[in-house]
């Protein structure tokens, strides 16, 4: 009682430093000096048509790196704090099998699901969606994978190698672009192309695909980890 | 617009912390937390909208030449992308460490967890 | 050059690239994690050097090719170049440590070490607050992981309870973040100015958010809770790292916010700084786990970073060098201490007496224990001494006298701690010597000294470690496995050579003291020999003292006395903690000390931001209240190593329980450097008055009160050696009350005493000691008759006690009757016949040692008994040759003291001509009575000897079993409880008022520290509110200030 | 147009809270979590309307599709667990 009340009054503190913000809030009538840049000039420098891709791939793609990480390391401490309590596979309970339909549904939609997810990020800098969003596809197709058939082992070998060989890849591309373009990231590795093509903005869609795969494959490697836990 | 989508966002702030700061229940705990995590990235959002404008894309719609005046803030917006992802991967996080919780204690009471202290 | 951004593709490269290792190839996953921390070492030390040596310019590190604001950036200058070269190889130290762990935990637990360290070198380089978030969020995450490598089961509930804060903290990160944007346009911090916030009501409160959050990083009091736990079941290698990298890191991105936020945040930085440093501090007393009050601490100590950052604005450009030498001396001391912490199986700090036996790892520990309170020669002390100058020269006492509190409360806990670990019972289980664990400690310990001598090369004040007393006492660290004979010639030849070579510079003043030090420490450690084998850790404790006694005769300015001080301050506290039982006596000694020491450091710190002269001139210089507060502080100061009435409670305890040779050195050596300080004083600022009260005056009554209490509670004692440090207590009254006459004879007096009190207290603890030696015992009950078996121990202290009472016709006398000589030309008369009943009673337990010590009836157990070692006798028939020419020829010493008196009190000099003195009030010949008195005792002896010739010697036969044993046998001791009736009369005098008092002191802090400990209820739920609470408090102090 | 979009938002507003608020003092478990996807929902259809496409969808996929699958992957293994 005693906390709910100490909750309760605390928080009507902060709400009363939210009040300050919420009523001293003005709408920009411009962009500002950063949001103007980008409108200006991101067609042109980067060669992308989605300006938040460009913003989250390019400008900031050091946070973006960063974000995978957080994520990277979000699976592996999943894993390190499951891996604690698990047992051997051997005294896995076998569960009942799942329905016929359910498995073949699902080994039909799987691939589907898991090429929309490609679709999303490869289109990244194109329309809306990207490498997260369609990571998250892709997870939810092995979701999928690991629902219908619980019992199958997802091979964490594969997923490992996925993350680790995208994130490689990732980390190279970004020093590559100190080396031969403007910078740590910098997109400018590949021609910028025609704006509005599949194949433009320089390296952000090889980026984003990577970051598709890894986020993808981070997200699954989370749920398997997770899957593989006992029943308690 | 943005006003109200802001209240509402330091509601859901505000009601996720009471929640998660009331309830016993670890589970909840971290439900709570997502709720909050939705309110911030509404808040974030909508500190970004700007009034009659459209999303930051260029398209047909959305030409080259306009953008300056017709698109909003595209910042806030990366910005949210990343706080979303870090959140998940947070509550990815504390629901194994409650996973592990519960083994150990068979309880989900938060209360329980006191060994550490003074 | 390789571009600072490397250091953070580095790790995430070899982070991916772990993850295609097989679980199997674990060793090989730990190379490649080893490999890459090294890589990233040395990225970070390139950039230090290229800043240090070649004085590069700072470089901005561009991501994505385009300029900020409008991509992240970076930037590597000297501080980040320091800071991550910290950072870094903490962590490569750190993994080497867990090594064990790793291999049995895999490759995911190295990843995870490796994004932690990556993300404190992002916090530190990135000039971006969204991507300062993510480093953040990186940081906490990576934290909750490697909780899951301690081998403590409620590890992983305490990485649990951070990501629960962490939520919370991190959701007002990112809405001041984004309101700051909004506010701003930019989310670079460069282009962030305080106008822009200024401007707009939401814009400040947006700052403030952003500032509060990245401060709850920093732990501060109450929103800390979730950091003492991480501290107490951390792996130890981790929670080293989480103290030292995370804390660096963080403390750097404050300090890069307040340039943002303007200088109106900067008291409020200073003030939560404070309160947590304080509070974290108080809190510690009660703890008794070793990890918990480490943690502590911690907190501690950054709170006095964070308030020390938010003294920039008086510190100007120096506030790197003040902030950065207490965060170099916490990194080191804190993963040290860590670090050690992981061999020892106990976590009761007593526990840590296992580490008793490996001299490396103790003197690894004292060097940590120095390197957190700030003593010399480590970065700490040169950072407390610019701070206190830098607050006193702005007028800023009260945060000066809160931070002092503060670090003497630290200072408590952590000697307390020490002394458990030489004094405690060790316990059964050994240390485990793990040898990548002890490497780890060794580069802390050899990262604190290296950060002393830099610290020492950058201040003004010219290197510590430069000083050859110093590192002629260092030196025996590396001489510590010789025998103790050798070390105690080298230390002899030494300071005797030290002393042929410099004594022409000291003037009449300081030679007195120095041949006291110089001559008369080699005179006392010839005791010393007496010991066998190879004594470890005694030749560099004791020649620490001496350096710094040495050292503080020969300094001319503020800075180098106070070095000084602290030296010989430490130096005498670890020779004291060699005694027997003198654990509980020599933390009082410490604590006492050092507030006597941070009274003088206010008080130079106030001098000389007057004044930049050197010492006495610039006291000279003070005018007004100043000078009246300045001379209060120092005078306090120094009396408490004179053990003044009142802040005496230290010295009966540290004098008596110390070795037998150690009891001369503090009590006739050690005390005479307060009465140093005082006579510096005096002659610089002569009399000084505050609010109507002449200070000096008040220093006659306490000369006066320290003679007549110290002196009553000797008679009371039973224990032979207590009753000598009691008596220094009035002596040292006798001496205080001389100086405070502020007339020429006063000081004549009390040079008199400074001499005399050398040569007869060495020579009675030295006899006592040889005594206590024999018997096995110092109580004086206990002895009796031993006059026929130490007849030279007889004669020491037959000689001793004579020149002592100030009978004729030793130099005790000359004393007496200059003293009379001052007084009667004083005006102060209460004060004087205080002193004068003194005298009378001094005699009373004087008579005690000879008396119940040496005549009487002989013990049973004492009758196989020998003269005390010969290396012991030596030093005292010494000292009986010097008694006895002191006492024919005073003048050998004292006329060019007296002449030199004469520049400053020109008034009332005596006249040394011939063989007699002669003052203004009579005539003193000094071997016309000595004749008379030989004269006079030669017949009267042998009258006694020939009435007696026919006496017939009676066997003693023992009184006890005469009738029922009694409960406690020595009641019937005609020697026990001696002075009864004088008890009855006076006994109200001897309370222990003033231990009671400082008891109280004690025992409130620690009840204020066990019930404010309570507020950690061990509930993350607590621990949010707890954050929360923080923030409402913090806004309504900053909106309503 | 625009009071149609204001009504909108101030529906979507109330919808959100009322399920946070179910997320948060309600009885069952799996309700609040779903509730708490809700709230995911409802504000990636808010994103829409604040002109933040990227947004929406990824609050849609992660916040409230993943995220609820791991709250009941996790209450699965945790049968009891609800009702302390």
């Amino acid at each position: 009682m005693i906390r709910k009340f100490a909750a309760i009054l605390l928080l009507a503190g902060i709400a009363s430093i939210f009040m300050g913000l919420l009523f001293t809030y003005e709408p920009d009538a411009e962009l500002n000096t950063t949001a103007r840049y980008y409108a200006e000039r991101t067609a042109a420098d980067i060669g992308a048509t989605n300006i938040v891709t460009a913003i989250v791939v390019t400008y900031r793609g050091l946070d973006t790196l960063g974000e995978v990480t957080v994520l990277f390391l979000t699976a592996a401490i999943v894993g390190l704090v499951l891996a604690h309590g698990r047992r051997r596979t051997s005294d896995k309970r076998r569960l009942a099998p799942v329905g016929e339909l359910l498995a073949t549904g699902s080994r039909f939609l799987a691939p589907l699901i898991i090429l929309l997810g490609v679709y999303v990020f490869a289109n990244g800098h194109l329309t809306p969606g990207g490498g997260f969003q369609g990571g998250a596809i892709i997870a939810s197709g092995v979701l999928l994978i690991l629902l219908a058939d619980p019992c199958r082992c997802l091979s964490h070998r594969v997923i490992d190698t996925v993350e680790s060989v995208s994130g490689l890849f990732y980390v190279g591309i970004a020093i590559l672009g100190i080396v031969l373009a403007g910078g740590f990231l910098d997109s400018h590795l590949l021609p910028r192309g025609e704006l509005g093509a599949l194949f433009s903005a320089g390296a952000i869609p090889l980026i984003y695909a990577l970051i598709g795969l890894k986020v993808g494959a981070e997200f699954s490697s989370i749920l398997a980890h997770l899957s593989e836990t006992e029943e308690l | 617009m943005a006003q109200i989508a802001m209240a509402a966002g330091f509601i859901l702030i505000l009601v996720g912390f009471y929640g998660a700061l009331t309830n016993r229940n670890i589970l909840r705990m971290i439900v709570a937390f997502t709720v909050a995590d939705t309110g911030v990235n509404i808040v974030m959002v909508a500190v970004g909208y700007m009034r009659g404008r459209t999303a930051p894309i260029l398209d047909e719609t959305v030409p080259v030449a306009d953008a300056l005046s017709r698109i909003i803030d595209p910042v806030p917006q990366a910005l949210v992308l990343t706080a979303i992802v870090i959140g998940m991967g947070i509550t990815a996080l504390m629901l194994a460490f409650a996973y592990r919780f519960y083994e150990k204690k068979r309880t989900l009471d938060i209360t329980k967890c006191t060994e550490l202290k003074w | 050059m390789v571009s600072a951004i490397v250091i953070i593709a580095a790790a995430l490269a070899a982070e991916f690239l772990l993850g295609l290792f097989s679980e199997r190839w674990r060793v090989a996953a730990y190379a490649v994690t080893l490999f890459a921390l090294g890589f990233m070492t040395f990225i970070a030390a390139e950039w230090v050097w290229a800043f240090a040596v070649y004085a590069a310019q700072p470089v901005e590190i561009f991501t994505a090719g385009v300029q900020p604001p409008f991509a992240i950036n970076l930037r590597m200058g000297l501080p980040e170049a320091a800071l991550t070269l910290l950072i870094n190889l903490t962590g490569l130290f750190s993994a080497l440590y867990l090594k064990r762990a790793f291999l049995e935990k895999g490759r995911a637990a190295m990843a995870v070490l490796l994004v932690f360290v990556m993300a404190q070198n992002g916090i530190v380089l990135t000039r971006d607050i969204f991507n300062l978030f993510v480093f953040f969020e990186l940081s906490v995450i990576a934290t909750g992981g490697l909780m899951l490598l301690s081998d403590d089961e409620r590890a992983v509930a305490a990485g649990f309870k951070y990501l629960i804060v962490s939520q919370v903290i991190s959701a007002f990160l990112l809405i001041g973040i984004i309101f700051s944007y909004h506010a701003t346009g930019v989310l670079n911090i460069d282009l962030m100015r305080p106008d822009h916030f200024a401007a707009l009501q939401a814009g400040s409160i947006a700052f403030f958010l952003m500032f509060i959050a990245v401060v709850a990083e920093l732990k501060p009091f109450p929103a800390n809770g979730w950091a003492l736990d991480i501290y107490e079941s951390a792996h130890p290698a981790f929670a080293g790292l989480f103290s030292a990298a995370s804390a660096a890191a963080t403390l750097y991105a404050v300090a890069k916010l307040l340039v943002i936020g303007g200088p109106s945040w900067l008291p409020i930085a200073t003030g939560i700084g404070v309160v947590t440093f304080i509070a974290a501090n108080l809190l510690a007393l009660p703890q008794r786990n070793d990890r918990r009050l480490l943690g502590y601490s911690s907190i501690a100590q950054i709170g006095l970073i964070l308030a020390v950052i938010g003294q920039r604005d008086i510190l100007g450009d120096s506030y790197l060098f003040v902030a950065g030498g207490l965060l170099a001396a916490h990194a080191a001391a804190k993963a040290g201490l860590y670090w050690l912490s992981g061999l020892i199986a106990s976590r009761d700090i007593a526990g840590w007496s296992a580490l008793r036996g490996h001299p490396v790892l103790i003197f690894a520990f004292i060097s940590f224990v120095a390197l957190l309170t700030g003593l010399p020669p480590f970065p700490g002390f040169y950072a407390k001494w610019e701070l206190a100058v830098a607050l006193a020269g702005n007028g800023r006492y009260l945060l000066l006298a809160a931070i002092l509190i503060g670090a003497l409360i630290e200072a408590g806990y952590l000697f307390r701690w020490f002394g458990y670990t030489i004094k405690r019972d060790k316990p059964v289980e050994e240390i485990s010597c793990y040898p990548l664990a002890v490497t780890a400690i060794v580069a802390a310990l050899a990262a604190g000294w290296i950060f002393a001598y830099l610290w020492g090369d950058l201040s003004g004040h010219g290197n510590i470690l430069h000083a050859v007393p110093l590192l002629f006492a260092l030196s025996f660290l590396l001489l510590d496995w010789l025998p103790a004979w050798v070390k105690n010639t080298i230390a002899i030849v030494g300071m005797v050579g030290y002393f042929i070579l410099n004594y022409a510079d000291y003037d009449p003043l300081r030679l007195i003291f120095a041949v006291i030090i110089l001559i008369g420490g080699p005179l006392i450690l010839l005791a010393s020999y007496d010991a066998h084998g190879r004594r470890v850790g005694f030749y560099p404790s004791a020649m620490l003292m001496y350096a710094g006694l040495t050292q503080l005769i020969g300094a001319t300015d503020f800075f180098s006395f106070f070095v000084a001080w602290e030296l010989l301050t430490v130096g005498s506290y670890l020779l004291i903690l060699r005694g027997k039982h003198s654990e509980p006596h020599a933390l009082s000694y410490i604590i006492f000390s050092l507030g006597g020491a941070f009274l003088i450091l206010t008080g130079f710190a106030i001098a000389s931001s007057v004044s930049p002269l050197p010492m006495s001139d610039a006291l000279k210089a003070l005018t007004g209240e100043t000078a009246g507060w300045v001379f209060l502080l120092l005078a306090i100061g120094f009396m408490t190593k004179t053990a003044a009435i009142g802040l005496h409670i230290w010295l009966p305890g540290a004098h008596a329980e110390a070795e037998t040779d150690v009891s001369p050195m503090v009590s006739g050596i050690l005390l005479k450097a307060g009465l140093y300080g005082l006579m510096v004083l005096m002659l610089a600022m002569g009399k000084q008055s505050l609010y109507g009260i002449e200070l000096t005056h008040a220093m006659l009554y306490i000369g006066a009160l320290s003679a007549l209490l110290g002196n009553l509670m000797a008679i009371f004692e039973e224990d032979a050696k207590r009753l000598l440090a009691y008596s220094s207590i009035g002596q040292m009254g006798y001496a205080l009350f001389g100086l405070a006459l502020m007339n020429h004879l006063g000081w004549v007096m009390a040079f008199m005493f400074v001499i005399n009190h050398y040569i007869y207290k060495s020579m009675l603890f030295l006899s006592a000691g040889g005594v206590a030696k024999r018997t096995g015992t110092r109580l004086m009950y206990k002895m009796g008759g031993l006059i026929t078996l130490m007849p030279l121990s007889f004669i020491a202290v037959l000689i001793g006690i004579i020149a002592v009472s100030g009978v004729p016709p030793l130099s005790g006398f000359g004393g007496r009757w200059i003293f009379y000589n001052a007084i009667l030309s004083a005006e102060h008369r209460l004060p004087m016949v205080i002193t004068f009943f003194s005298g009378p009673i001094a005699f009373l337990y004087l008579f005690r040692l000879i008396h119940t010590v040496f005549l009487g009836q002989l013990k049973d157990e004492n009758r196989r008994i020998k003269e005390a070692p010969f290396w012991i006798i030596l030093p005292q028939m010494l000292y009986v040759g010097l008694l006895m020419a002191f006492a024919i020829v005073p003048g050998l010493a004292l006329r060019r003291v007296d002449a030199y008196l004469g520049q400053f009190f020109p008034e009332g000099g005596l006249n040394w001509e011939g063989i007699t003195i002669t003052s203004q009030f009579g005539y003193w010949s000094p071997v016309s009575i000595m004749i008379i008195v030989c004269v006079i005792f030669g017949s009267l002896f042998a009258w006694l000897l020939f009435i007696n010739r026919r006496a017939q010697k009676v066997k003693q036969f023992n009184i006890v079993f005469a009738a029922e044993r009694p409960y406690r046998p020595e009641t019937t001791h005609f020697a026990w409880n001696f002075f009864a009736p004088y008890r009855k009369a006076l006994g109200f005098l001897v309370q222990p008022f003033v231990t009671r008092f400082w008891d109280t002191v004690a025992d409130i802090l620690h009840t204020a520290g066990d019930l404010g400990r309570r507020l950690y209820t061990g509930n993350p739920q607590t621990y949010a509110l707890h954050f929360l609470a923080f923030v409402v408090i913090v806004y309504l102090f900053w909106t309503g200030g | 147009m625009s009071g149609l979009v204001l009504a909108l938002t101030v529906l979507l507003a109330a919808a959100m809270i009322g399920a946070a608020l179910v997320a948060v003092i309600g009885k069952s478990l799996p309700i609040a979590i779903l509730s708490a996807g809700l709230v995911s929902l409802v504000a990636s259809v808010l994103f829409l309307l604040l002109a933040s496409p990227d947004v929406a969808m990824t609050e849609a996929a992660i916040g409230s599709g993943l995220t609820t699958f791991l709250f009941f992957f996790i209450l699965g293994r945790m049968r009891g667990g609800e009702h302390d």
